[in-house]
C-alpha cells in the first residue's frame, strides 16, 4: 500500500515537472511587464535596466526556469516584485481564508448534497424527486456570481443580516458560502442521485431485497456506500476548485483568497506571485489526484487487490 | 442511431418543447436583432441613463442611456456566437484529440490525458483568466479561453466512448475484413462516439455562456460597445443598489437560456437513451 | 471610539507604508507619519513638523526649525539629527526626485537645520508636504530593512500602526502622546478616535453598500455617480473638496490619421466634457478644458486655447480635411474608413468614459474601437507599439511640472502617450523646467509650454475630478470644512465618535 | 494426409503482461501456450475449453487480428506473421471470422445492405450502384434471410437473424477458411440448432474449412469432425474424431459435466476438486494436475507434452 | 396441498404483458423445472414469487401466488419482507454481480441470520461458517474475509447458495444458477443443489434453459413459451412423451449423442418479443402441427396424461 503511493507519487514527479514549465512560461507570455510597476513617475531608463539586472530578468529564459524551479524545490518562492513581501507569506495570509471559503462550502456542499441526492434516488420519480431536480437544475445553471450579487442585494443590502463583503467575521462567510454550496450542492446531488441510481439498478441490491433487507437499511448502508466512492473520487479531483475555483466568489464578496491574490498578481504581472498561486494550485490539483485514488483504495476493495 | 426521430420525440413532450421553444426564440433574436431591437445597441443618450422600465425602454437604461432590450437582443447575437463556436472549435478539437488518444492508446495517449486531466482538474474561469491575461481582453482571447477550458471533458468523454467501443465486436469484425485504420475510425469509431458527445456539447453551450458571462463580468469578454450579456453585466454591477434592473434583467436572461439548453439536453439525452454513455462527463 | 474606515479602487493593494521607497501608499499613511510641512486647498503651506521656514533669496539655502516635544510611536526623539538621517535615504529610490536638490543637511542645533542646495528648486516646498515626505523613526526603520512598513511602521503621527494585512487591513491605535497637530485642525493633541481599522475595499459599489449598511463609516473615495442617491441618504453625509486629478485622451500625433492636426482638433472638440462631467459624475468636479489642475496658476491660459465642446466646428474640420460622412454616419476617405483604436485601462471609471467618448466621436463620424489593457499591461503597450491612436487615461498631480512628464520628447511612448515632440515643444520644455529663476517665471514659462501643447491638439481635457468622501452621521463627526489638499491626518484629528 | 493443409499452425504463443510499475516487475502470462495444429481443407476443427482457456486469443492469433509472441501461422501456404499490412489486408478475404456476439457484430449505424457490403469497400471492390441491391439480396438469401431485410438496421433484428447477417458479411468475399468462435453461444437453443445447420449446409456447398469453437463437448461433437481440447492455454488432447474416447482426464471430466438431455442417463457427478489455476500463476507441472484425481508426484513437477500419435495426448497417465 | 402455488399469475410491466396466466405448482421436497427460451417470462416468474416484482416496475394484473396456504399477492410488504430470505430464498442467475463486491462475503452470509433468526454477530457467523463446511468451501475462515472479487465464480455462487440457505427456508427459487459457470464448475453447483433438496427436504424451484440440467435433476418440468405455459408434467414425461410440439421441438435442438449429422434443424423462425406475441397460440406461427384454430384461440391449459398441455394438437407432438 505504502509502495503503491510512493509509486503514485513517484509517477506525479514528471506531470510536476510538465506543470512547472507550463507554469512558468505562461508567466513568461504574459504581454507586459512588472518593472512598469514598480517605477515611479520621474524614473530613468538606467533606473529600469538595474532593476532588470537586480531582479534576474536579463538572463535567458531557460536558465531563469532552472535558478527558479532550484529555488521553488528548496522553499524559496521569492519574493513579490509589487507586494514586497515574500510570496509564501503572502499564500499563507490568504490561504486561511481559502480553505475557510472551500472547506466550508465543501462540508455544505457535501453533507447537503449527498442527503438530497440520496432522498431524490430514494423517492425517484416522486414530488421531492422533482424538487431536487429543480434546485439541480439552478444550481448548476445560474451564474455563481449572479446569485452572489442577488444575495447581497437580498440578505446583505435589504435585510442587513450579513456584511455585504470581506472576512471580518464569521458572518461575512454565510453569503459566500451559500452562493458557491449551491453549485456544490447541486453536483454532489445530481452524482449521487444518478450513482444511486445506477446501484440500485445493480444485481446485488435486488439480492439484498431477496434476503429480505428492509429497503432503508439497503439504501444507506449499501447503496449510499457505493455511491460514496464516484462523489469523494470527483471531489478530490476537483481540489483545485476548492481553493483557486472561488475567484468569481472572492471578486464579488471581496474576499481576500488565493483566487483573489492570484488575479491582483496576474493583473500587476507579479511573476514570482502568479508562480507561487499556480504552482501552490497545480500541486494541491496533484495532490488531489492522490488524495482520490488514496480514497479509492480505501472505499474499494477491488482497487485495493489490483495495486497488491 | 437515428438522431432526427430522438429529436423529433423529445420535442413531442412539454419537457422538451418548451427549453426548445424558448432556444429557437433566442436564436431568432440573435438572428434578426436589427430587426427585432427598437433601438441600436450602441446609442447612447446620457441624459436617460438608468431609467427604469417603461413603455418606451421596456427593460429600462443603462448607465449611457442605451435601451436594455435592445442590448439584450444584440446580447444574444454575441453570447450566443461566441458561446456556440467556441464549443464548435472544443468539440471538434477535443473529438479528434480523444479519438486519436484513445484508437491508438500509448504513449501519446498518456501524455494527452495527463495534460487532459490536468485542465480538467483545474477550474475553468482559472484557466481561461490566465489565458486572457496573455492575449488580452476580448472576444476572441474568451472563445479561445473556452475552446481550451471546456476541451477535456470532450478528449476523455470521446477517449472513453472510443475506448469502449473498440472493444465492440463489429470494430474487429471489420478490422477482420481488411479495414484501413482510417477506415475504422472515421466510418465506425468516430460516428459511433459522436452522439454523446455532440449531447455532451450542446450542453456545453450552456456552460460556455455562463463562462463567457464571468469573464464578461470581470470585464475580459466583449469589448465595449459591444453588448454581450455578461459584459453588460460588468457595466450594471457598480448599480446593483441604485438601478438594479441592470443586473438583474441579463442575468435572468443569461439562467433561462442555459437552463433551456439543460431541459432539452435533458429530453435529448433521454430520447437518444444515452446517459450511461455521457457519464464519463 | 472606534471606526471602519475604507479605501478602494486605486488606493487597494499598497503594498508596504514605507514612505522613503513606496509609490503607492493609501491614505492611512499620514494618519501614521507626520510630515515637515502640510499644503492648504489653497495651495498656502502650513507647518507640522516645521514650525517655521526660511529661505534665502536666490533660493540656496532653507532653514526650517522643528516643533518641540515630538516623538516617534517608539519613544524615539524627533529633532534635527533625524532630518539629517532621513534624507540620504532617499538616495537610490523611486522618490529620489523629490529631494534630488537638495545637496545636504545641516545641522543648526537639535532643532534647526538647513537645506544646501544644489540648484534653486521652487517645488520644495510643494514636494516636502507630498504624502512620500512622512517621517520615519530611523531606529525603526534601520531595525526593519526592507520589513518597514510591512510589519511595523513607526512614524510620529497621531495613530500607531497595529496590524496591517496587504490589501485587505490596516489597523491603527490612537497615540496617546499627540500634541503636534497642524493649524489646519482644531485638534492638536490626541485623536478623538481610538482605533480606526481602514479596510481595503477595490469595488466602488461594495464599498458604499458597505457604507449604507454599516460595515463602514468613513469611505475616502466615492464614485461620483453614486452622488444623487448619497444625496437622499439622511444618516450619510458627503464632503467634496477640490480635486488633484484631471481625465483626459492622448493623441497620438505621430500615427495616420492623427498626424494632421485638423483631425486631431476636430476628435478634441467632438468631446462632450459636459455631459460627462453631468451624466457621468453628477455635476461634481468640473469639465477640464486645459491639462493642469485648475487650481494651478499655470492652468490660467488664454481662453482661445481653451479646448471645449464644439460639434459643428469638429466636423467642419472633417471635411476640410476630405473625411466625408458614409451611409453609417462614419466618415471615409479614400475608401478609407475612419476607425481609430481607443485604448484604455480595465477599471469601471476609464470603461465607462471611454464608452461616452466612443459614442460622442461616433457622433461626428469616428468609429473608435476600445481596447481594455490590465493597469500594468498598457504602459509596456504604449512603449512598445506606439500604434495606438487615441487613449483615455488620467493622472493625479499638483504641480504643472506634469506636462513635462507627459508631452517631453525624451519620453515617447509612454509617458509621452501623445508622441509629441517637435523643437518648439522641446524649447518651450526646457525654458520652463531648466530656465525658471523664480516661481513667477516658471509660471509663465509653464503657461507658455501648456498654450503650446494645447495648440497641437495633443490631448483632449475631459474632466477634472473632485474629490470626495461620505461618512456616517451616526457613527462620526467631522468639521464642517475640511482644509488640506485632501483627507489627511488633520481632518481625522476633528473626526469625533458620535455617542 | 497428400494435400497441404489450409492452416498450419506452429508452436503459436501468444502472452499478455501487465502492467507492472516501478517497484514490481511485469507480470506475465500465457494465453496461448506453444500451440501446433494443421487444418485440412474441408475439415471442421472443434476446439473446446472452459472460459478463458484462451480459446478466443487462438482465433485472433490465427487470423493474426492480434500479433503472435512466438510460432507461425502459415495459411495456404503463406506465413502470416512476415506479411505487410497490405499483403495481410488482402489475404483476409480468403479468411474470415463469426463472432460470438451477434448483438454487437454489426455496427449499429449500418442498415443491412451497408453491413453486407462493406467487405467490397474495405478491400476496394466498390460494387456499380446497380449490382448492390442485388447483390446484398444474394448474399442475405444465401444464409437464409429475407432481401426485405436489407434496408432495415441492426437493432430491428433479432439475435439469430443478426448472426446470419454476420455469417453472411464473412462470406461476401468468398473466403475459403472460416473460424466461428462460439458462433451460438448466445443464442436460444432453437436458434442455434438453425445457425448450426446452416453452418453445415454452407460447409457443404461451398467446400469451407471450419475451426469451430465452442465451450459446449456436445455441440462440438455433433458438429466436429476432430477435436481439440485446451486447457489453460495449451492443447492437453486432440481427438481425432469426435467419436473417439477421450485419453486426457480433463477432456473425461469435461464429458461427465455435461448432461444429456435424458433422465434416464442421470448421473454421479465425479466431483473435480480444487479450481482452475490462474494463468497468471501457471503451476509448474501440468496444469490440470490439482484438479486430477489421478496426479502423481511427477505431474505436479513436469509438463506433460503432446504425445505425436494419431490421438496427441499431453498426459503423463492417459486413460487407454 | 403444494408448497407453492401459482394460479393463473399474469403480469404487466408498464404497457407490456410478459406473463399469461402462467400457473405451475412445486411440492415439497421436490425439483420443479422452469424452463423456456430467453425473454419466456422465466426470470419475472421468479421475482413474482419473491415479491419482488415492484422493483422491476412491475406489478401482478391477475392470478394467486400460493405459499403455504397462504396467497403472497396480497401479502404487505412488511410480511413479505420477513418471508424473503428466510422462508423462500433466491439464487440468482449470476454470482459474478449478486455478492455486494465492497463487502466481505462472510457477513453477507452471516446477516441472513441476524435478519431473519435475530443471532449475534458470533453465532451468525458461526453458522455461516458450518454452512459454508457444509458446501466444501475449502478453507472456510478465510474465504469468510474475502471480498467477491477474490473468489472464482463456482465458489461465489456457492456463497450465494449458503445466504440462501441460511435461514432454512422451505422454498428456493434458483434463478439460472449455473448459466454463467464454467461446464465442470456448472456440474458441481447442480449435484450440490441436487444433493441439498435429497437431504434437507426442502423445495427448489430451478429456472433453466439447459434440458440437460433439467434430464438431470428434476422431478417435475414447466415449459414456458412466450409468457405462457406449454407443457407441465414430470420430467420422465417431458422428455418420453412430450405432449406439446414446443416441448418436442426443444428436445430436439440439443445435439444427442452420436446424432447423424444434418439432422439438426432448429425451430424455424424466431422467438417473438413480447410486443410481437401473436393471437392465438403464440407458438403457432413456428409450429409443425398446427391447426388453423392455433391462429385464432388461445389453447386452455388443461390436464392430458400426468400433467398439463395447452395445445390444440396434442397428439400432434408425436409426429413432428
Ligand atoms: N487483450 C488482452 N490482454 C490481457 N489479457 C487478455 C487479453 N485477451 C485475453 N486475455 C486473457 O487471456 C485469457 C484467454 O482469453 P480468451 O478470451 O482467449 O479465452 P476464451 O477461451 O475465449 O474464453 P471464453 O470462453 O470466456 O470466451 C484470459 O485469461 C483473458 O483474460
Ligand atoms: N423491467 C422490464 N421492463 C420491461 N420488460 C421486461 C422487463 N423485464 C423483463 N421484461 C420482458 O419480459 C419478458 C420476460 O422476461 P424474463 O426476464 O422473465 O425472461 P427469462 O425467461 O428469464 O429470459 P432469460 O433466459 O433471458 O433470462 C421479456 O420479453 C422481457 O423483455
Ligand atoms: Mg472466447
Ligand atoms: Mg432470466
Amino acid at each position: 500500500m505504502l509502495g503503491y503511493f510512493l509509486k503514485r507519487f513517484a509517477l506525479l514527479l514528471p506531470v510536476f515537472l510538465a506543470m512547472s514549465m507550463v507554469i512558468f512560461a505562461i508567466v513568461h507570455l504574459v504581454p507586459g511587464d512588472p518593472i512598469d510597476h514598480m517605477l515611479q513617475i520621474g524614473s530613468s531608463v538606467e533606473r529600469r535596466a538595474e532593476l532588470m539586472a537586480q531582479l534576474g530578468f536579463d538572463k535567458p529564459l531557460p536558465v531563469q526556469y532552472v535558478l527558479w524551479l532550484g529555488r521553488m524545490l528548496t522553499g524559496d518562492f521569492g519574493t513579490a516584485l509589487i507586494l514586497k513581501q515574500p510570496v509564501l507569506d503572502l499564500i499563507l495570509q490568504n490561504l486561511p481564508y481559502s480553505l475557510a471559503l472551500g472547506g466550508l462550502s465543501l462540508a455544505v456542499a457535501m453533507t447537503l448534497g449527498v442527503a438530497t441526492g440520496a432522498l431524490a434516488a430514494i423517492f425517484r420519480d416522486s414530488w421531492l424527486d422533482r424538487a431536487v431536480m429543480t434546485l439541480i437544475l439552478l444550481g448548476s445553471t445560474v451564474p455563481a456570481f449572479w446569485l452572489g450579487l442577488l444575495l447581497i442585494l437580498g440578505f446583505a443590502v435589504q435585510l442587513e443580516w450579513f456584511p455585504v463583503s470581506g472576512a471580518r467575521t464569521w458572518e461575512a462567510l454565510v453569503l459566500p458560502v451559500a452562493t458557491i454550496s449551491l453549485g456544490g450542492i447541486a453536483l454532489v446531488a445530481r452524482v449521487t442521485r444518478a450513482a444511486m441510481g445506477d446501484i440500485a439498478r445493480q444485481d446485488f441490491v435486488m439480492m439484498l431485497h431477496a434476503k429480505g433487507v428492509p429497503a432503508w437499511q439497503i439504501y444507506l448502508k449499501h447503496i449510499l456506500r457505493h455511491a460514496l466512492l464516484p462523489i469523494v473520487t470527483l471531489l478530490a479531483l476537483k481540489i483545485g476548485w476548492i481553493l483557486g475555483g472561488a475567484v468569481t466568489i472572492e471578486f464579488v464578496f471581496a474576499r481576500p483568497g488565493l483566487g483573489t491574490l492570484l488575479i491582483n498578481a496576474l493583473s500587476q504581472r507579479d511573476y514570482p506571485l502568479v508562480q507561487g498561486c499556480l504552482l501552490m494550485l497545480g500541486c494541491a490539483v496533484l495532490l488531489g489526484t492522490l488524495l482520490g485514488d488514496l480514497v479509492q483504495v480505501l472505499m474499494d476493495p477491488r482497487m485495493r487487490d489490483r495495486i497488491s | 442511431m437515428a438522431v432526427p426521430l430522438a429529436l423529433h420525440r423529445s420535442l413531442a413532450t412539454p419537457r422538451g418543447f418548451i427549453p426548445a421553444a424558448v432556444l429557437v426564440l433566442l436564436v431568432i433574436a440573435a438572428l434578426f436583432a436589427p430587426w427585432i431591437a427598437p433601438a441600436p445597441y450602441d446609442t447612447q443618450s446620457l441624459p436617460n441613463a438608468y431609467l427604469p422600465p417603461s413603455a418606451a425602454n421596456w427593460l429600462g437604461t443603462d448607465e449611457f442611456g442605451r435601451d436594455l432590450f435592445s442590448r439584450l437582443v444584440y446580447g444574444a447575437r454575441i453570447s450566443l456566437g461566441v458561446a456556440v463556436s467556441s464549443v464548435a472549435a472544443c468539440v471538434s478539437l477535443g473529438v479528434l484529440l480523444g479519438a486519436l488518444a484513445g484508437y491508438f492508446g500509448g504513449w501519446f495517449d498518456r501524455i494527452v490525458m495527463a495534460g487532459v486531466d490536468i485542465t480538467w482538474s483545474f477550474p475553468e474561469i482559472l484557466i481561461a483568466l490566465v489565458l486572457i491575461a496573455i492575449l488580452g481582453p476580448g472576444l476572441g482571447s474568451t472563445a479561445i479561453a473556452i475552446t481550451i477550458g471546456y476541451m477535456a471533458q470532450f478528449a476523455r468523454l470521446t477517449r472513453a466512448q472510443i475506448i469502449a467501443l473498440k472493444a465492440e465486436t463489429y470494430i474487429e469484425a471489420t478490422v477482420n475484413l481488411g479495414a484501413s485504420h482510417g477506415h475504422i475510425l472515421f466510418r465506425h469509431l468516430i460516428p459511433n462516439a459522436l452522439t454523446p458527445v455532440l449531447v455532451a456539447g450542446m450542453l456545453a453551450i450552456g456552460d460556455a455562456i455562463v463562462l463567457e458571462a464571468t469573464l464578461g463580468f470581470f470585464g475580459l469578454g466583449a469589448q465595449p460597445p459591444l453588448p454581450s450579456w455578461g459584459a453588460m453585466l460588468h457595466g450594471g454591477v457598480a448599480q446593483i443598489y441604485l438601478a438594479p434592473w441592470v443586473v438583474i434583467f441579463p442575468g435572468v436572461t443569461i439562467a433561462v437560456t442555459v437552463i433551456a439548453i439543460n431541459l432539452f439536453g435533458d429530453a435529448l439525452i433521454d430520447a437518444l437513451d444515452i446517459r450511461n454513455r455521457l457519464k464519463e462527463r | 471610539q472606534d471606526a471602519v474606515f475604507a479605501v478602494t479602487a486605486r488606493e487597494v493593494g499598497a503594498p508596504s507604508y514605507n514612505p522613503i521607497t513606496g509609490t503607492r501608499l493609501n491614505s492611512a499613511n499620514s494618519l501614521i507619519f507626520d510630515r515637515l510641512l502640510l499644503q492648504d486647498a489653497d495651495q498656502s503651506f502650513h507647518g507640522l513638523l516645521a514650525q517655521s521656514w526660511d529661505s534665502t533669496p536666490d533660493g540656496m539655502i532653507w532653514t526650517f526649525k522643528l516643533k518641540p516635544g515630538v516623538k516617534f510611536h517608539d519613544g524615539e526623539p524627533f529633532n534635527a539629527k533625524v532630518i539629517d538621517w532621513w534624507i540620504p535615504k532617499f538616495a537610490g529610490t523611486e522618490n529620489a526626485y523629490m529631494v534630488e536638490a537638495i545637496d545636504k543637511v545641516e545641522i543648526v542645533d537639535d532643532l534647526t537645520f538647513r537645506f544646501l542646495m544644489k540648484k534653486p528648486d521652487p517645488n520644495l516646498l510643494f514636494n516636502l508636504a507630498s504624502s512620500f515626505m512622512g517621517v520615519p523613526s530611523p531606529k525603526a526603520y534601520d531595525a526593519l530593512g526592507d520589513k518597514f512598513g510591512v510589519t511595523a511602521a513607526t512614524g510620529t503621527g497621531p495613530f500607531k500602526m497595529e496590524k496591517f494585512t496587504v490589501g485587505q487591513e490596516t489597523v491603527l491605535v490612537r497615540n496617546e502622546d499627540y500634541k503636534w497637530g497642524s493649524d489646519l485642525s482644531q485638534n492638536r493633541g490626541p485623536a478623538k478616535l481610538k482605533k480606526i481599522t481602514v479596510r481595503e475595499i477595490a469595488d466602488d459599489s461594495t464599498a458604499f453598500l458597505e457604507l449604507k449598511t454599516g460595515g463602514v463609516d468613513f469611505l475616502y473615495t466615492v464614485p461620483t455617480d453614486f452622488l444623487p442617491r448619497l444625496k437622499q441618504e439622511a444618516a450619510l453625509k458627503v464632503m467634496v473638496i477640490p480635486g488633484t486629478e484631471v481625465v483626459y485622451m492622448p493623441i497620438n500625433t505621430s500615427v495616420e490619421p492623427f498626424t494632421d492636426i485638423k483631425l486631431r482638433a476636430a476628435a478634441a472638440y467632438a468631446i462632450n466634457q459636459k455631459d460627462i462631467w453631468t451624466a457621468l459624475y453628477g455635476g461634481i468636479g468640473k469639465p477640464a478644458n486645459g491639462f493642469l489642475i485648475s487650481g494651478l496658476e499655470e492652468a490660467k491660459i488664454d481662453p482661445k486655447f481653451a479646448i471645449a465642446y464644439d460639434p459643428a466646428r469638429s466636423k467642419k474640420l472633417l471635411d476640410e480635411a476630405g473625411w466625408v460622412p458614409g451611409p453609417d454616419g462614419i466618415r471615409a476617405k479614400g475608401g478609407q474608413k475612419l476607425q481609430v483604436k481607443l485604448w484604455t485601462t480595465n477599471g469601471t471609471e476609464f470603461k465607462r468614459i471611454s464608452e461616452a467618448v466612443q459614442a460622442q466621436l461616433k457622433a461626428v463620424g469616428i468609429l473608435a474601437d476600445i481596447t481594455l489593457f490590465d493597469a500594468s499591461t498598457i504602459n509596456a503597450q504604449y512603449k512598445k507599439k506606439t500604434e495606438h491612436q487615441l487613449a483615455i487615461r488620467s493622472y493625479s498631480w499638483t504641480n504643472a511640472d506634469i506636462i513635462d512628464w507627459f508631452f517631453s520628447g525624451k519620453r515617447l511612448g509612454y509617458p509621452n502617450v501623445s508622441m509629441l515632440n517637435d523643437p518648439k515643444a522641446e524649447e518651450l520644455n526646457d525654458t520652463a523646467m531648466n530656465k525658471s529663476r523664480t516661481w513667477n517665471e516658471r509660471v509663465k514659462n509653464f503657461i507658455a509650454y501648456h498654450e503650446y501643447v494645447l495648440s497641437q491638439y495633443a490631448f483632449a481635457p475631459i474632466y477634472e475630478p473632485a474629490n470626495v468622501f461620505t461618512y456616517s452621521a451616526k457613527k462620526l463627526k467631522l468639521p464642517e470644512v475640511v482644509r488640506g489638499t485632501r483627507v489627511t491626518s488633520q481632518t481625522i484629528l476633528d473626526a469625533e465618535p458620535v455617542k | 494426409m497428400s494435400e497441404l493443409p489450409v492452416l498450419r499452425v506452429e508452436n503459436l504463443t501468444r502472452e499478455f503482461t501487465a502492467s507492472g510499475g516501478l517497484f514490481r516487475p511485469k507480470r506475465r502470462m500465457r494465453a496461448v501456450d506453444a500451440v501446433s495444429f494443421d487444418l485440412p481443407r474441408g475439415s471442421v476443427t472443434g476446439v473446446v475449453g472452459e472460459s478463458g482457456c484462451g480459446k478466443s486469443t487462438l482465433a485472433r492469433l490465427v487470423l493474426r487480428l492480434l500479433d503472435a509472441t512466438d510460432g507461425r501461422v502459415i495459411f495456404q501456404g503463406e506465413d502470416l506473421g512476415s506479411l505487410p499490412p497490405a499483403a495481410l489486408r488482402r489475404a483476409r478475404r480468403r479468411m474470415q471470422m463469426v463472432f460470438q456476439d451477434p448483438y454487437s457484430a454489426i455496427d449499429p449505424r449500418f442498415t443491412i445492405t451497408r453491413a453486407v457490403l462493406e467487405p467490397f469497400q474495405v478491400q476496394g471492390l466498390p460494387l456499380l450502384p446497380a449490382e448492390q441491391a442485388d447483390k446484398a439480396a444474394s448474399l442475405l438469401r444465401m444464409v437464409g434471410l429475407d432481401p426485405a431485410l436489407a434496408e432495415k438496421y441492426p437493432h430491428q433484428l433479432s439475435g439469430g437473424q443478426k448472426q446470419r447477417v454476420g455469417i453472411a458479411r464473412a462470406l461476401a468475399l468468398e473466403p475459403s477458411f472460416l473460424v466461428l468462435d462460439e458462433p451460438t453461444a448466445s443464442l436460444d437453443v432453437s436458434i442455434q440448432a438453425q445457425i448450426i445447420a446452416l453452418l453445415e449446409d454452407l460447409r457443404d456447398r461451398l467446400g469451407l474449412t471450419y475451426l469451430f469453437i465452442s465451450h459446449d463437448l456436445g455441440l462440438v461433437r455433433y458438429t466436429c469432425d476432430r477435436i481439440i481440447v485446451m486447457y489453460l492455454g495449451s492443447i492437453v488432447e486432440i481427438l481425432p474424431t469426435a467419436q473417439a474416447r477421450p485419453r486426457h482426464p480433463y477432456t473425461v471430466a469435461l464429458m461427465d459435466s455435461s448432461f444429456a438431455p435424458d433422465p434416464g442417463q442421470r448421473k454421479r457427478v465425479a466431483r473435480l476438486s480444487g479450481e482452475i489455476p490462474s494463468a497468471w500463476q501457471r503451476p509448474p507441472g501440468c496444469a490440470f494436475a490439482a484438479r486430477c484425481p489421478s496426479a502423481s508426484d511427477h505431474c505436479r513437477t513436469t509438463r506433460p507434452t503432446l504425445s505425436a500419435d494419431h490421438h496427441p495426448t499431453a498426459c503423463h497417465h492417459p486413460s487407454a | 396441498m403444494a408448497l407453492l402455488s401459482v394460479r393463473s399469475l399474469s403480469v404487466a410491466i408498464g404497457p407490456v404483458a410478459p406473463l399469461d396466466a402462467v400457473s405451475f405448482a412445486v411440492e415439497k421436497g421436490e425439483v420443479h423445472g422452469l424452463v423456456g427460451e430467453s425473454g419466456s417470462g422465466k426470470s419475472l416468474t421468479a421475482m413474482s414469487v419473491m415479491g419482488l416484482l415492484p422493483r422491476l416496475g412491475g406489478r401482478i394484473t391477475a392470478g394467486q401466488i400460493l405459499f403455504d396456504g397462504q396467497d403472497l399477492t396480497r401479502l404487505p410488504e412488511r410480511q413479505y419482507r420477513a418471508l424473503r430470505g428466510h422462508r423462500i430464498a433466491l439464487i440468482s442467475q449470476n454470482p459474478m454481480t449478486s455478492l455486494d463486491p465492497i463487502r466481505p462475503v462472510g457477513p453477507q452470509i452471516a446477516q441472513v441470520a441476524r435478519l431473519h433468526l435475530g443471532q449475534t454477530e458470533a453465532a451468525a457467523r458461526a453458522k455461516a461458517l458450518d454452512l459454508m463446511g457444509q458446501l466444501r468451501i475449502p478453507e472456510a475462515e478465510t474465504v469468510y474475509r474475502a471480498y467477491p472479487h477474490q473468489l472464482s465464480g463456482g465458489m461465489k455462487q456457492r456463497i450465494v447458495i449458503a445466504m440462501a440457505l441460511m435461514a432454512d427456508p422451505d422454498l428456493i427459487v434458483a434463478d439460472e444458477p449455473t448459466t454463467a459457470l464454467d461446464v465442470t464448475i456448472q456440474a458441481q453447483i447442480v449435484q450440490i443443489l441436487a444433493d441439498l433438496v435429497a437431504s434437507r427436504g426442502l423445495a427448489l424451484m430451478l429456472i433453466t434453459h439447459d434440458m440437460g440440467v433439467v434430464a438431470q435433476i428434476c422431478d417435475r418440468v414447466t415449459v414456458l413459451y412466450a409468457g405462457r405455459v406449454a407443457e407441465s408434467a414430470p420430467v420422465s414425461e417431458i422428455f418420453a412423451r412430450p405432449q406439446h410440439p414446443y416441448t418436442r421441438a426443444l428436445i430436439d435442438c440439443i445435439p444427442q449423442e452420436n446424432q447423424a449429422p444434418g439432422s439438426l434443424h432448429g425451430i424455424p423462425g424466431t422467438v417473438p418479443g413480447v410486443k410481437d406475441y401473436p393471437g392465438g397460440c403464440r407458438f403457432h406461427p413456428r409450429c409443425a402441427a398446427r391447426l388453423p384454430v392455433c391462429a385464432t384461440d388461445t389453447p386452455a391449459l388443461s390436464p392430458v396424461g400426468t400433467g398439463f398441455t395447452a395445445c390444440w394438437n396434442p397428439e400432434g407432438a408425436a409426429h413432428v
